[in-house]
């Protein structure tokens, strides 16, 4: 391979590194960017040397990859996490969390009509700090529904959602 | 008859093709390789109007808009036709003033061009938020009942507003199809060889009127009708001319 | 700075966009790495240079940072992710986008002075479809403006704004 058609291949698989949150497997890589597993093992390792100074690394088990940070900068990466995770609600989260309490289980589109604005970013962020849930919709597979989780019911001090005010008005 | 069937099905050109009077004014001007002056203006003034007369169903919105061009370019044609016309100070600067805003308006037609180009071609991907980290429960501090119910009566009082909006806007634009004004007028003029404009509007909404309007000046441009109005305000005097 | 806290920083700062996934404001960065705000984006200038032959690049707006694949590398994503992502825009979409993206932040006064209609409900769809943001011009907080999103930048496939075809012609 030139140095170009090498870089160009390592640019790819760094990239699918990047998108894909799960280990991507040697046999994926080799299949979809059309080259042989050993040229595949050969760029990550280049990669994994030339990253040296880089926030991210490689990690590897059982032949596949994983793109991540790197060690030596976990205690900021967990300042990071904790601040993102703990503030306090802005009121753009407040008013999807309330709508999600009100109107749940409901879709991401629905919201997003409710509220007049793309709410892809807040539902993520919701998910992940666990004050509510995500299920397949039962009309349509390809939708997915949201609802408040127990636990943010339960924080709420009430016992089930029936139990927010005015909750059979706005049924 | 048949043909006037037939030219109501073939009403093919939806207001959806152009984005609004000014889009379709420059698409006039440059579809005849012209610049933008007073000349290309009324020259391109009867396209202009024969699509007004063709459009088979209009936001009523957007329909005021292309009124105020539509009677800008009457005005800018008028005075080609008769140049000892006499026309206010106002009435200059507002023909200055729409040839300034087509230039820019053309101006930006190349913007959506590169937009268009570049839209898609050539995708960056994001990763999701904390891809990867699985959900904790970490609860915000001090929100109550009470904060959920506010946050949730504020967008939900909002949304409703909007809704309402919407059906109202889309009741009327059921209501208003120039093809079935024309289909009236056409009616009425086989029974009565002559009536005027007050007459077919007579209690009609302002709406109505104004699509009334565009039905005659359609059905005057296919030569189905002769119009006759003596002076400016006076009555506007129809005539079947179908033989 | 040394070249060794230079290296540090740029690392924290890959970090935390790679970990974030969303734009990162200047701010936050400063902030939660101690650091000048001009010293971090002298960073990020020399990070984009460095990345120059990598699979990732760091798109910016309104001194926001995001980190996101390569434009070279579109297509070999596009397969991995198999998505569908051509989401067609009507001819008054587009020319509302356009004029956003050209003289953003506008307010909607301005908007449809240009267009010659109302674009009131354009607007309300543009926001649903995540391609703009609206927020409180800095000038008047009864005044909202916008300007494109992160998503419309990443879809265009610039790095910023500027990169824009004949951009500052209509500036």
């Amino acid at each position: 391979m030139s140095i170009e058609e090498k870089n160009n291949l390592k640019r790819a698989i760094e990239g699918i590194l990047f998108v894909s949150g799960e280990p991507v497997g040697l046999k994926k890589l080799s299949k979809l960017l059309e080259q042989k597993e050993d040229d595949i093992r050969e760029m990550i390792l280049e990669m994994r040397e030339e990253f040296n100074d880089r926030g991210l690394i490689i990690i590897s088990d059982d032949e596949k990859y994983q793109l991540t940070t790197s060690p030596n900068i976990s205690n900021i990466i967990t300042e990071f996490l904790k601040t993102e995770l703990k503030d306090d609600l802005s009121p753009a989260s407040l008013e999807t969390l309330a709508i999600i309490a009100y109107k749940g289980p409901i879709s991401r589109i629905e919201i997003d009509n409710i509220r007049g604005v793309n709410s892809s970013f807040i539902l993520r962020s919701l998910l992940v700090r666990g004050l509510i849930t995500k299920e397949k919709s039962p009309n349509s597979k390809l939708i997915n529904v949201y609802r408040i989780s127990f636990d943010m019911i339960r924080n709420l001090g009430i016992e089930n959602i029936h139990q927010l005010p005015d909750f059979d008005k706005y049924q | 008859m048949i043909d006037m069937e037939q030219k109501i099905e073939n009403f093919k050109i939806a207001s959806e093709k152009f984005s609004g009077p000014l889009d379709l004014l420059v698409s006039l001007i440059e579809s005849k390789k012209m610049d933008i002056t007073e000349i290309s203006l009324a020259k391109v003034t009867d396209d202009f109007l024969k699509f007004l007369g063709d459009l088979k169903l209009v936001h009523p919105k957007m329909l005021a808009d292309f009124l105020i061009i539509a009677s800008k370019l009457i005005l800018i044609k008028s005075r080609m036709l008769l140049p000892t016309i006499e026309i206010s100070k106002e009435e200059e600067e507002d023909i200055d003033e729409l040839s300034k805003r087509l230039k820019i308006y053309q101006e930006f037609r190349l913007a959506n061009k590169n937009i268009k180009n570049l839209y898609f071609k050539n995708p960056l991907f994001s990763r999701q938020f904390l891809l990867g980290k699985s959900s904790v429960f970490l609860p915000p501090k001090d929100i109550s009942l009470f904060d959920l119910k506010k946050s949730f009566d504020k967008v939900w009082k909002e949304f409703s507003e909007i809704s309402i909006e919407e059906e109202k806007v889309e009741k009327e634009s059921k209501m208003i199809k120039i093809e079935d004004k024309i289909r009236e007028i056409f009616n009425n003029l086989k029974e009565r060889i002559e009536f005027s404009f007050s007459q077919l509007t007579d209690k009609k909404s302002k709406k109505e009127i104004i699509v009334s309007f565009l039905a005659i000046l359609h059905l005057f441009k296919d030569q189905y009708i002769e119009i006759e109005q003596s002076d400016v305000f006076d009555e506007i005097r129809l005539r079947s001319i179908i033989k």
